[in-house]
């Protein structure tokens, strides 16, 4: 018994995982720079696809694979704000609302024109494929490699937000952008370096994800939901707070279906709302 | 005109102007010059009814909600059931529709209130997930997946029924939608429609002027989900169907692109980003079944970039400024 | 202590005063135990560096901020509860530092609001704005009255600052509060230009009670009688405007500190 | 692939353009799913009526077949009923076809009825919807008609216990009710069920509780897609199939057009279905090989295009008999009980219900010469849907 609960929380923190994978971009974006951004799909997507293209086509390894579809979406994600998302940063939100929405839009039609509509294949080498067992609990292994991702990449942002130069210029530029400029920082740039960063996580978040989610043109929209949920439960522009989000989420959602199946998706529907109405701002938000 | 006088002429006002009486005709007309057409103008008008509501709420009182789907789909479905249980009668059955909603809108519009945007867009989002999941799980009553089927509606009034052309259900929603729009013409310029505005604008002085805006939220959401349920009853009650898919997020989200795209705030708005979106889906779907849903990407991301504030805002802008070289060459 | 209280409340020429009004933010005490007397008809300054807790005191009189302890009486009556609608209800109205209005909204809706909200009409819905011909015209009036008519119909927005300043009172105003309660009205105008702010403020009716921040002394001097200093959090002396000016205590403390910019 | 949508269009544009051949054409108007999630069934479906008229020429009766498409884009009843409404009132068309799923079927049914169009409805699979409009025959399937075999195979094999997994919408309990119909006819008894949301991006919890409950075998339905792939994998992944669980579905599980994504993963499913791409009999030997041909850069054909290549047949042999009259009543009367060789096997039109009638086999994921396949094994000849009886 005790193996077992131990075995669904840890299901549940793969799976939070999982969620925080594709949200932590969104955060960033959202968060640190007050946008709006409903296309954060469409670059998890384009990071899927940059995986399943180059480990079913050039037979690449999945887990080489990965920081290519990091660097590949962050590179998407750089060339169109540079075009496109910066002009919208000053613009009400419901504009980016209409906007992202719109790229998304055209961005399904793209997926489906270059890629077809069915589902990819995810290509998962034998050794990260099944179970080990630990102690009496059975540890799916991909499930590992997800919950290692988050701690690797929770660690290298807090470093890098919280370390380094680029990092103090993130927060002096999301503080105030014209006391920022007023220093000699770049704002655009930094904006642009961010928005990189977002739209990469976004990319290693929608290729690791493949063997779960799956792969289709219409990725965007069937986890928008999920996206916009980890980041605003757990307060947009932070680390902590979707990572916490992303857990309870992942956590709760699984144990909910594992020992109350009847109760099936209310459980994170009920889940999200008391969690927004007892934290408006988020687990992770500055209180007002 | 004195500063006076023209500051109270700048006053919301129900009053129609000329030009107005004569844009509402536009639809007559339309029913009499493209008569094969009345399907596409019946949807329209119809969703038009549940943007102008939205706007209600989110251009007047400044509230983002992606779950008004769920008044939509609960006044269509209980417009349906009404029939199926043999209430044919279509008036009685589209204001019971609102009446339903409207109690539905007023519970919700509690947890509703609380936070901010983005938490009161998830907090609307997953009300919508929660009513859409509630009637799948209902089956038996709503049909699920397979939609509510097989009822039909009696005549209006007794006389006109309901025909494969979609006549009498054209003059019906053109009618319902005309009555819409007056009420939300009377709330908007009214002083309950200027509290909402001042909401929106600057939430943290309503206080101190003495004004309670949760309890003005709430009126305002209430009465926004009951006139969105008179949508989804005129929806069940013109296609004798009601989908589950009337309680999507994505119908939230195409009215609010609706909405968006055609300007926030002003009624009209909701009116022609309504008609361009449902016409613009309609163009470019039968132009190209497959890949049309890029087009219209570009359309809205088009309407951003170069129409802020939506077709009418971006309308209103120009006319500004014919009018301003106007008034510079006559002097 | 209890005595002390029913004695407050008797006392009918009290228009609001506080009880040990106390606020903390984790370590941080804001305001400690501030007890104060606003005499009906008052014109009162609350000085006081920055980060003395003025704000924060006005915020707790309004209802903005709950107190950490102690309580706030209108007229007598203990309104620590009420929140801030009820308590505007109650006679009281403000001003804010920083403009706090609305800015898509023209100056006459917003002032016309104001008198709605006041006499309870906000919420009808089936009566157009404009046959509220009584109501639009006390608008006007007021809007008139503080040289606003040119600017009427135009949004609140594109009103130069110091016309904004002017809708801050006009809002406050609207009100008809009994207590007025002003958070540094002048801030941001050019020296020069304040006193038409201050003469708005003087041409009040002489039994609205009004309470002040303001940091230019020069100002205080003029339309004060009576001025509280803040230092702190904690109320370090009260007085007519010479002796607090004579205060050397005061002159450390604040003078000091403002010459510093 | 865009040059394909316009010419459909295109022909489309001449049949306005040039009413005075009006008399001498059939105008046919497809409903389908061309965009949105659902759009490579109305890519197959297109793929099979494009082959059928390959194979077919566009001459049938004297008359003109030309076509009129339009996107429903998936469960959207709403659309797809607009969509007919525009077919009939502005196109005129003649006859309508397509309808993927049972909402969009049943919205348009009163309006085709109304109409006296006849509807060739090509996959909505609930039970008992040619009751919705008398001019409308089924040549897909049903669900239950396709699941109840499962039930019958599974009573046949002993199981002890047997669990149930169904998505929780209508479509997965309506499987539910035919697979336990089947078991209880064949002696056996269902032990637990389990319905799992429709939108559910992790089946782990699921899947432990099928683990801890260690049943003989598991039926499955889910909405095919990512949510089929993902739980066939997450069963193997947490060693179910290793344990001998045995997973039993129907043919949606594992489609032709996800087996491959599914991988290694889902050798040794068991699925009862009416089409399987290695069905081996001429007919769909020779129809596959046109198929691929045709569409090498496409799937391969799954039951979608069959159905739609079915149904063309049936349109083709209905006018044959009509002699080009393509009224609903007229077109339907000729079909009733019509009887044809599919490159599924042997299948015929109801004379009473219009609903197919079809061979139903068992079939199990194989790999064969290096692909996987759903080798069929086992065959329920002639299977209706009782449920609609």
């Amino acid at each position: 018994m005790a193996s077992n609960i131990l075995g669904i929380l840890f299901d549940g923190l793969a799976y939070g995982s999982l969620l925080f994978l594709i949200g932590v971009g969104l955060s960033i974006t959202m968060g640190l720079m007050n946008f709006i951004n409903l296309a954060h799909g469409t670059f998890a997507m384009a990071g899927g696809y940059i995986s399943a293209s180059l480990s079913q086509r050039s037979g690449l390894p999945f887990l080489a694979t990965l920081p290519v579809a990091f660097v590949g979406a962050g590179l998407f994600g750089l060339v169109a704000e540079r075009l496109l998302f910066r002009r919208l940063y000053k613009a009400p939100h419901l504009d980016q609302v209409l906007f992202t929405f719109g790229f998304v839009l055209s961005s399904i039609a793209a997926a489906h024109y270059f890629f077809g509509a069915g589902q990819q294949m995810g290509v998962m080498p034998s050794f990260l494929q099944g179970q080990i067992r630990v102690y009496g609990i059975d540890l799916g292994r991909y499930r590992l490699l997800l919950i290692a991702c988050v701690g690797l990449i929770t660690l290298a942002l807090h470093l890098i937000l919280s370390k380094t130069r680029f990092g103090a210029q993130v927060r002096a530029a999301v503080d105030n952008q014209d006391a920022a400029a007023g220093l000699g920082i770049n704002v655009g740039l930094i904006f642009s370096l961010c928005f990189a960063l977002g739209t990469g996580l976004a990319g290693l978040g929608g290729a690791l994800g493949i063997e779960v989610l799956g792969l289709d043109p219409g990725f965007p929209l069937k986890y928008m939901v999920y996206f916009l949920l980890v980041v605003v439960v757990g307060g947009a522009g932070t680390i902590r707070g979707p990572l916490i989000a992303a857990m309870i989420l992942g956590v709760f959602d699984v144990a909910g279906k594992y020992y109350v199946p009847q109760a099936g998706a209310f459980i994170i529907y009920v889940l999200m709302i008391v969690l927004l109405l007892a934290f408006p701002t988020g687990l992770g938000g500055k209180r007002a | 005109m004195s500063p006076r006088s023209s500051a109270i002429e700048r006053l919301a006002s129900p009053r129609p102007r000329p030009v107005e009486v004569l844009a509402w005709l536009l639809p007559a007309l339309a029913f009499f010059l493209v008569p094969d057409n009345l399907a596409l103008g019946v949807s329209i008008m119809t969703y038009a009814v549940a943007v102008l509501a939205l706007d209600l709420v989110l251009g007047y009182a400044g509230i983002v909600s992606l779950g008004h789907a769920a008044f939509f789909g609960v006044g269509a479905y209980t417009a349906g059931l009404l029939a199926v249980q043999g209430w044919k009668e279509p008036l009685t059955g589209l204001l019971l529709a609102g009446a339903v909603s409207l109690a539905l809108g007023f519970l919700a519009s509690f947890l509703v209130v609380r936070g901010k945007d983005l938490t009161r867009l998830m907090v609307t989002l997953a009300i919508g997930l929660v009513v859409y999941e509630l009637a799948n799980r209902l089956s038996s009553v709503t049909g699920g997946m397979d939609g509510l089927s097989g009822f039909e509606i009696g005549p209006i009034f007794g006389v006109f029924s309901f025909d494969l052309y979609g006549r009498t259900a054209w003059w019906y929603v053109y009618g319902v939608l005309i009555l819409v729009f007056v009420l939300l013409r009377l709330v908007v310029s009214s002083p309950f429609g200027l509290s909402l505005r001042a909401i929106r604008e600057g939430v943290s002085r309503m206080p101190a002027l003495g004004a309670s805006v949760d309890q003005r939220l709430r009126i305002a959401f209430t009465l926004s989900a009951g006139v969105t349920g008179i949508a989804g009853g005129l929806l069940a009650q013109t296609t004798q169907f009601v989908g589950i898919d009337s309680l999507s997020v994505g119908r939230s989200a195409d009215f609010l692109v609706m909405l968006v795209l055609g300007g926030t705030g002003r009624l009209y708005g909701a009116l022609i980003g309504t008609t361009v979106f449902m016409i613009a889906h309609d163009y470019l779907a039968d132009m190209n079944p497959v890949y049309w849903e890029f087009w219209m990407g570009l359309l809205l991301m088009a309407v951003v970039l170069f129409a802020r504030g939506g077709i009418v805002g971006a309308g209103r802008r120009l006319l500004q400024t014919v009018k301003t070289k106007f008034a510079r060459a006559a002097p | 202590m209890r005595a002390d209280t029913s004695i407050l409340s008797a006392d009918a020429g009290i228009a609001l005063s506080t009880e040990r009004l106390t606020k903390v933010w984790g370590s941080f005490i804001a305001n400690s135990d501030i007890d104060f007397r606003l005499p009906v008809g008052a014109r009162h300054a609350l000085i006081g560096p920055n980060g003395a807790g003025k704000t924060t005191f006005i915020n707790m009189l309004t209802g903005v901020l709950a107190p950490t302890s102690g309580r706030v009486f209108i007229g007598g009556e203990d309104v620590t509860a009420d929140r801030q609608e009820r308590r505007v209800r109650k006679g009281i109205a403000r001003t804010f530092q920083i403009n706090n209005l609305f800015p898509g909204l023209t100056v006459l809706d917003s002032v016309l609001l104001a008198i709605l909200e006041r006499k309870n009409l906000a919420e009808s819905w089936f009566r157009p704005l404009k046959s509220h011909v009584a109501e639009i015209e006390e608008a006007m009036d007021l809007i008139t009255d503080l040289g606003l008519e040119a600017q009427a119909g135009v949004e609140v927005k594109t009103l130069a600052y110091g016309k904004q300043r002017l809708m801050e009172i006009a809002l406050a105003l609207a009100s008809r509060p009994r207590i007025l309660l002003l958070d540094e009205p002048a801030a941001g105008i050019p020296a020069g230009e304040s006193s038409e702010v201050f003469s708005v403020i003087a041409r009040l009716p002489s039994d609205v009670s009004i309470l002040f921040i303001e940091h230019d002394m020069d100002l205080v001097r003029r339309f004060s009688q009576r001025i509280t200093v803040l230092v702190g959090g904690k109320v370090l002396t009260e007085g007519a405007p010479d002796e607090i000016m004579a205060d050397p205590r005061v002159r450390e403390v604040y003078l000091g500190e403002s010459a510093h910019g | 692939m865009i040059r394909r949508q316009f010419l459909l269009s295109a022909t489309a544009a001449l049949v306005i353009a040039f009413p005075a051949f009006a008399a001498d054409t059939v105008k046919v108007g497809l409903v389908l799913p061309m965009s949105g999630p659902f759009s490579q069934y109305g890519q197959q479906m297109q793929n099979g009526i494009k082959l059928f008229m390959k194979e077919h020429g566009d001459v049938v009766a004297g008359k003109k077949i030309e076509f009129i498409i339009k996107d429903d884009g998936g469960i959207a009843p709403d659309r797809a009923r607009r969509a007919v409404q525009d077919l009939i009132v502005r196109d005129k068309v003649d006859v309508l076809v397509g309808f993927t799923f049972t909402a969009s079927a049943l919205a348009a049914a009163p309006l085709a009825k109304e109409a006296d169009k006849a509807m060739i409805v090509l996959n909505a699979t609930s039970s008992g919807i040619t009751a919705a409009n008398p001019y409308m025959i089924r040549i897909g399937q049903t669900l239950p008609q396709i699941t109840e075999p499962a039930g019958h195979y599974a009573g046949a094999q002993g199981y002890k216990t047997i669990y149930t997994v169904v998505a929780d919408i209508t479509a997965g309990h309506d499987a539910e009710a035919a697979f336990t119909r089947g078991l209880k006819a064949a002696g056996g008894e269902v032990a637990g069920t389990l319905r799992v949301p429709a939108q559910n991006p992790d089946f782990a919890p699921f899947v432990q509780r099928i683990k801890d409950g260690k049943p003989d075998a598991v039926f499955t339905w889910l909405p095919p897609g990512e949510a089929t792939i993902n739980f066939i994998k997450e069963f193997n992944q947490r060693g179910l199939s290793a344990e001998n669980i045995v997973m039993l579905g129907t043919g949606d599980l594992t489609d032709e057009l996800t087996i491959e994504q599914t991988g290694e993963a889902g050798i040794g499913v068991v699925t009862t279905g009416h089409y399987s791409m290695a069905h081996k009999s001429p007919k769909n030997q020779a129809f596959v090989k046109a198929y691929l041909a045709e569409f090498p850069n496409d799937k391969w054909p799954n039951f979608m295009s069959v159905s739609a290549y079915d149904g063309m047949a049936a349109l083709y042999r209905g006018l044959e008999k009509t002699g080009g009259n393509a009224s609903g009543p007229a077109l339907v009367a000729a079909l009733k009980g019509e009887k044809f060789e599919s490159p599924r096997g042997p299948i015929e039109i109801d004379a009473k219900t219009r609903d197919i009638v079809q061979t139903v086999y068992v079939r199990k994921v194989e790999r064969v010469d290096g692909t996987l396949a759903n080798v069929e094994f086992q065959e329920f000849p002639a299977s209706r849907d009782s449920a609609s009886h």
